[in-house]
C-alpha cells in the first residue's frame, strides 16, 4: 500500500514537473519579481547604505513571501476549472497524496529559485558576510513550510466560492511565525547572537506543517467539488 | 516593396544574402574601433584612462535605446498591419537590447566606481536605464507566458509600446532632473560638442554596434522563422478529419 | 438588408482552417453551419461576431464592411458561444439585466425573456445554484431581452431538455417570421424548416501556411 | 456484482432536488437518466462518482458499501463529466496518459483509445489546438485507455459530430457486452437498445431544506 | 453620444460594484497584506524608534504598490473565463468605456480601503504630523494611477500560464515613478521643502495614465479573444 502510494506521488510530481518544465521560464519570472521588488526598496528609502543591510533580512523574507502569494492563485485553479481536480478527486490515489505532491511541485518551481535568488539580494543590501549562510539555512526551511501552506490556502480559496472568503485570510497569519523567526535569525546571527534557537523553531513549523497541511487541503479541495 | 520583401519565403532569402554584408563589416569596426578607444587616443585630462570605458559604454546605452525603439516601432507596425514578420523582428531583437542595455548597466557601474566613489546612485539617469532593462525583460517574459504563440506577440507588442514612453524620459533625464550623470555632448541639437579625436572611435563603435546588431537580428529572425515552420508542420495535419 | 461573407479566410494558430469561404443570410432566413469537429464552425462564427479576425476576406451589411464600423455591427448581433457568461454571485434577474441594459433592452423585455425561457420562479436564485441547462437557458434569454436583427448561435442546444429545445426552435421560428437572421452552428438536428446548410468541409485546405518554404 | 443506491437524496444550495431515490445497475446494462434541465441528472451522477455526498441514504456494490472503502470505488469507475480535463501544454498523448497511469492504463490501452475516438494523428497536438468535439473525445478516450467496471457520462455527446456519436456508442455497446455497466444522464437520444431509464422528476420533492420552520 | 457612453460607464460600474461587494473579502486580504507586511518590516529591523520615522514614506508607498498587485489577477480573469469578456466586446459599448470602468471599480475597492489605511501605518512608523496631508494627497493621486496600469497589466497577461508575478513584473517598471515621487514628495513635506513639483508631477503621471491605458486594456482585451 505504502509502496503504491510513493508511485503515485513520483507519477503526478512527473507530471506536475513535465507541465511545469513546458513553462519553466516562470521560475526565471519568480527570479526577476524577487529582485524587482528589492530594489524599490532603495528608491523608496532613499539609499543610505547603512540603512541598507539593516533592511536586507526583512526585505528578503517579506519579498519571498509576496512572490509566493502571487503564485498560489493559479494552483488549483486550472484544475479546477478544467475538471482535472474531479479526476484527482475520483483517482483511486487518495487526495493528500496529490496535495502534497503539488506543494513539492509549487516549491521546486517557486521555492528552489527563491532560495538561489535570495544571497543575489542579499548582496544588493550588502548583508554582512556572516549573514549568509544563516539566510540560505532559514530559506531552506522556510520555502517548504510556506510552500505547503500556501498549498492549503490555495485549496481554500476554491472552495471559498461558497462563502468562505475569510479562509484566505488565514494564510497570511499563519506564514507569519516563518518570516519572523526568518527575519529574526538572520539579524541574530550577524549581531553575534546564537540562532539555534530559531532555526530549530522554524524546523518544527515546517514539520508540523508537513503532517498538517495535506490533510487541510485534501479536506478542502475536497469541499471544493461538492 | 514592403510586401514584396514581407513574404517570410523571399525575406529568409534576403536575410541570408545580407548577412556577411552586415557582420564582417561589423566584426571589423568593431576591432578597429577597440583599437582606437583603448591605445590610439588621448585620455582624458579629468579621468584619465578611465574614460576609455566610455567607447563600450556609450554606443552600448544607445544601442539600448535605439534596439528597444525598433522593438515598439516593429509592435506598432505588427498589431496595426497585422504582419507576423514584425512581430517577429521584436521578438527577435528583444534579447539583444537586453544584453546590451545590461552591458551599459555594468560597464556604467564599473565607471561610476572610479569616478563617483560608488557602483550605483538612484538619479534618475540611471533608474530610468534599469526601468529600460526591466521593461525588456517584462516584454520577454510576456512574450513567452502564453500557449498560443500569436497571443504572446501581440500582447507584449502592447507592452512594447506602452513602454516607449520611458526612452524620452531616459534620454532628457539629464536634462529635466539634476542628475550625477553626464548630459549629452554628442547626440544634441547643436552639435557634438566632443573632441573629435575622441568622437571618431566613438563612431566608429556606434556603427560596428549597429551593424552587429542588425546581422545577430537577421540571424535569430531566421531561427525564429525555421522554428514557425516546424511547429506549423507539426500541426499542419490537424485538420484530417477525425473519426470517420 | 442582408448580411453577407466574401472569400473568408481563417487562420488558428499556424493553421489555416479555410478559405475562400462566401455566405449570405437574408431577412427570414437560418444558415446552418455543419461539417465535422474541427472544421471551423466556431471559428467562423466568431468571426461573424468580429471577436476574432480572418485573414483575409471581408464581412459586410447590405449598407458598409462591418470593418468600417464595428459599432453598428456589434448593435445588430447577438452571440450566445459555448461559455454562458453567468456570473456565480449575481442572481439570475441581476445576470441577464447587465446585458440587456448595455444593449438596449427592458425590465420589460427581460421580464418575456425569463418566462420564454422557463426561467420564472428562478429569478432570484443566485448562478451558481443553476444546472447545466438553465445557465444555457439563461444565456439565450439575452436572444430575447436584448432584440437584434442576427443571431449568432454556437451549440445553441448543448444541455437543454426537450422542453427546452422546443422553447429554443419556437423562439427562432418567431425570429424568423419577423425578419430576423439566425446563423447557428450545430452537430445537432435543430428540426427547423426551410434552413440553408453550409458544410465547412467544402472550404478546408491543407497549408502549411506563412511559413512554407522558409528554412 | 452490482451498483446500488438506496434511499438517496440530495441537497445542493439549500434545496432538495431528490429524496428517495434507488437505483440497481447490473453487469451489461446501461441505465440512463432523465428529467428536466434541473431535475438532478449532473447532481446524481456526481453522487455516484463520490465527489458530492448524499445528504441522505447509501451507496453501495455487491460487496459493502462506497463509503466504507472509497478507494475500491475509485478503482471501479470512470466519470466523463462537463469539464474535459485537458491541459493546454500537454500533447493529446500527454493528456491521456497522466490519467492512464494514474488509473492502471498502459501504453498499449492508451493508443487503443486514441484510435477509437478517432484521435489518431493528432497525438503530438498540444490541447489548446483542439476544437471543442476533440476535447470532447480525448475526454471520452479515458473510458478506454483505463478501464474499468462502471461509466459515468455525464452529456457525454455534447460537441460531438455524427461520427463520433457512433463511436461512442460502439464503445458503449462493447463495454456492456463485456460486462461493463454504464450509467448516462443525457437530454439526447443515444439510440441505444435496452436501456433502462431513471427519469429524476419522479424523485423531486418541494421542500424548503432543512430551515423549514425556522421563524 | 456622449451621454451614452457615460450611461454605460455607470452601468458596468454599478455591476462591478455590485460583484465586489458579494466578494468583499477580496479587498479585506490586500488591506491586511498591506498593514501585516508594514507591521513586519519593523520586526525585521529592530524597532529603532530614530529608524522608522525615515523609513515611513518609502514603507507605506511600496507596501501599497505590492499590495496592489495581489489584486490584479483576478481583475479580468473570471470574465474571461465564463465568457462575460466575449459579450462585453461585442456589446455597442466600446471596450475603452468598460476598461474604465473595471480600473474604477477596482479603485474604489481597492485602492481607497489602502488609502484609509495609509494614515494607521504611518502612525506605527510615528511619521511627524507635517506629513499626513501630503501623504493623503499623493496616495489620491497615486492609487488611481496604479489602478489604470494594473488594468492594463490584467489585460495583457489573460490566458498566459502565471498570473501575478508576471503581472507584477510587467506593472511594477511602469508604476515605479509613482513610488519615487509618492515617497518624495512625504520626505520633502517632513523635511520643510515644497512639494509643489512632486505632486504635480504625480498629478500628470495621473493624467497620462488616464489617457492612455484605456487604449491599451481595451487593445489587449480585444487581442486576447482572438
Ligand atoms: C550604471 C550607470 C550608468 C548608466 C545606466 C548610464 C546610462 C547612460 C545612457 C543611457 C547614456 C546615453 C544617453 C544619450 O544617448 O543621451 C549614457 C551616456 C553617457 N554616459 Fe552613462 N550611464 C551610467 C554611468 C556613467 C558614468 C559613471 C559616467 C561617467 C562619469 C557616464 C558617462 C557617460 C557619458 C560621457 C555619456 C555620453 C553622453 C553623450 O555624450 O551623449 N555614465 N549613459
Ligand atoms: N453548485 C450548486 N449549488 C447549489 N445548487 C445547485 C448547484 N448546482 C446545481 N444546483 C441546483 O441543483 C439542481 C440540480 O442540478 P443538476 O445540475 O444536477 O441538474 P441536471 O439534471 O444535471 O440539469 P441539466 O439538464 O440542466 O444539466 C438544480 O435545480 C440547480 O438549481
Ligand atoms: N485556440 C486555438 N488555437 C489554435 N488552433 C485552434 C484553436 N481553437 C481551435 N483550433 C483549431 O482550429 C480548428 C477549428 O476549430 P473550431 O473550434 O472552429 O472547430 P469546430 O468546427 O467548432 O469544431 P467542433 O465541432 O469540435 O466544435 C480545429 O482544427 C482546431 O484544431
Ligand atoms: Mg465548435
Ligand atoms: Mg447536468
Amino acid at each position: 500500500m505504502g509502496g503504491c502510494r510513493v508511485k503515485t506521488l513520483i507519477l503526478i510530481l512527473r507530471s506536475e514537473i513535465r507541465l511545469a518544465l513546458h513553462q519553466i521560464g516562470d521560475s526565471a519570472i519568480i527570479v526577476l519579481f524577487f529582485i524587482l521588488a528589492a530594489v524599490l526598496f532603495p528608491l523608496g528609502i532613499g539609499p543610505e547604505p547603512k540603512l541598507l543591510p539593516l533592511l536586507a533580512p526583512g526585505v528578503i523574507w517579506i519579498m519571498a513571501l509576496l512572490a509566493a502569494m502571487l503564485s498560489f492563485e493559479r494552483l488549483f485553479t486550472p484544475d479546477y476549472e478544467d475538471g482535472s481536480l474531479e479526476q484527482f478527486a475520483i483517482c483511486p490515489a487518495p487526495l493528500e497524496i496529490i496535495a502534497l505532491a503539488k506543494a513539492t511541485a509549487h516549491w521546486l518551481v517557486t521555492g528552489l529559485p527563491l532560495i538561489i535568488a535570495s544571497p543575489l539580494i542579499a548582496m544588493l543590501y550588502r548583508l554582512p558576510d556572516s549573514g549568509y549562510s544563516v539566510l540560505l539555512t532559514t530559506m531552506a526551511l522556510g520555502t517548504p513550510a510556506i510552500s505547503l501552506i500556501g498549498t492549503a490556502g490555495a485549496a481554500m480559496i476554491l472552495g471559498a466560492r461558497r462563502g468562505g472568503v475569510l479562509l484566505s485570510l488565514l494564510v497570511i497569519p499563519l506564514m507569519l511565525p516563518i518570516l519572523i523567526f526568518g527575519a529574526a535569525a538572520i539579524d541574530a546571527t550577524v549581531s553575534g547572537f546564537p540562532v539555534g534557537q530559531h532555526l530549530m523553531l522554524m524546523g518544527g513549523f515546517l514539520l508540523g506543517s508537513l503532517v498538517i497541511t495535506p490533510l487541510a487541503t485534501a479536506a478542502a479541495l475536497r469541499q471544493s467539488l461538492e | 516593396m514592403i510586401k514584396q520583401y514581407a513574404n517570410p519565403a523571399r525575406f529568409n532569402r534576403l536575410a541570408g544574402t545580407l548577412l556577411p554584408w552586415l557582420a564582417w563589416p561589423a566584426a571589423f569596426l568593431i576591432l578597429i574601433g577597440l583599437y582606437f578607444g583603448l591605445f590610439n587616443s588621448p585620455p582624458d585630462y579629468q579621468q584619465g584612462n578611465t574614460v576609455r570605458i566610455m567607447y563600450v559604454h556609450v554606443p552600448s546605452a544607445w544601442m539600448a535605446l535605439f534596439i528597444y525603439t525598433f522593438m515598439a516601432v516593429s509592435s506598432a507596425v505588427g498589431l496595426i498591419w497585422k504582419h507576423p514578420l514584425a512581430h517577429l523582428s521584436a521578438q527577435a531583437a528583444a534579447p539583444i537590447g537586453t544584453c546590451f542595455t545590461f552591458i551599459c548597466l555594468v560597464t556604467g557601474s564599473l565607471w561610476g566606481k572610479t569616478m563617483w566613489g560608488t557602483w550605483w546612485v538612484w538619479d534618475a539617469r540611471l533608474t530610468s536605464v534599469l526601468i529600460l532593462f526591466f521593461l525588456y525583460l517584462g516584454f520577454i517574459a510576456l512574450h513567452s507566458a502564453f500557449d498560443n504563440p500569436t497571443r504572446g506577440e501581440r500582447s507584449s507588442a502592447i507592452l512594447g509600446i506602452i513602454g516607449f514612453i520611458n526612452v524620452p524620459i531616459i534620454k532628457f533625464s539629464v536634462d529635466w532632473w539634476n542628475t550625477l550623470h553626464q548630459p549629452a555632448s554628442v547626440l544634441k541639437m547643436s552639435g557634438p560638442t566632443i573632441h573629435s579625436s575622441m568622437l571618431t572611435p566613438l563612431l566608429i563603435m556606434a556603427v560596428g554596434f549597429t551593424l552587429y546588431f542588425f546581422s545577430l537580428l537577421l540571424l535569430r529572425m531566421k531561427t525564429l522563422m525555421i522554428r514557425r515552420r516546424a511547429r506549423a508542420l507539426n500541426i499542419a495535419h490537424i485538420h484530417q478529419p477525425g473519426a470517420e | 438588408m442582408q448580411f453577407f461573407g466574401q472569400n473568408l479566410s481563417c487562420m488558428r494558430g499556424e493553421r489555416l482552417v479555410f478559405s475562400g469561404l462566401d455566405f449570405t443570410v437574408k431577412p427570414g432566413s437560418v444558415l446552418v453551419l455543419s461539417g465535422n469537429n474541427g472544421s471551423g464552425k466556431t471559428s467562423l462564427l466568431r468571426i461573424m461576431a468580429g471577436l476574432t479576425h480572418p485573414i483575409a476576406g471581408e464581412l459586410a451589411w447590405h449598407d458598409g464592411f462591418v470593418a468600417d464600423n464595428p459599432e453598428r455591427h456589434h448593435k445588430r448581433i447577438n452571440f450566445v458561444g459555448h461559455l454562458d457568461a453567468v456570473k456565480a454571485v449575481l442572481s439570475v434577474y441581476e445576470n441577464l439585466k447587465i446585458w440587456a441594459s448595455l444593449n438596449g433592452g427592458t425590465d420589460k423585455t427581460i421580464s418575456v425573456a425569463l418566462k420564454k425561457m422557463g426561467l420564472e420562479g428562478l429569478e432570484n436564485t443566485p448562478g451558481q445554484y443553476l444546472s447545466a441547462g438553465q445557465k444555457r437557458r439563461l444565456s439565450l434569454a439575452r436572444l430575447v431581452a436584448c432584440h437584434t436583427k442576427l443571431w449568432l448561435l454556437d451549440e445553441p442546444t448543448i444541455a437543454l431538455d426537450p422542453a427546452s429545445f422546443n422553447a429554443l426552435r419556437d423562439l427562432i421560428t418567431e425570429h424568423r417570421n419577423s425578419g430576423g437572421m439566425t446563423i447557428i452552428a450545430s452537430n445537432v438536428d435543430l428540426k427547423i424548416r426551410d434552413t440553408t446548410e453550409l458544410n465547412l468541409h467544402n472550404f478546408a485546405t491543407i497549408s502549411e501556411g506563412i511559413w512554407e518554404g522558409v528554412g
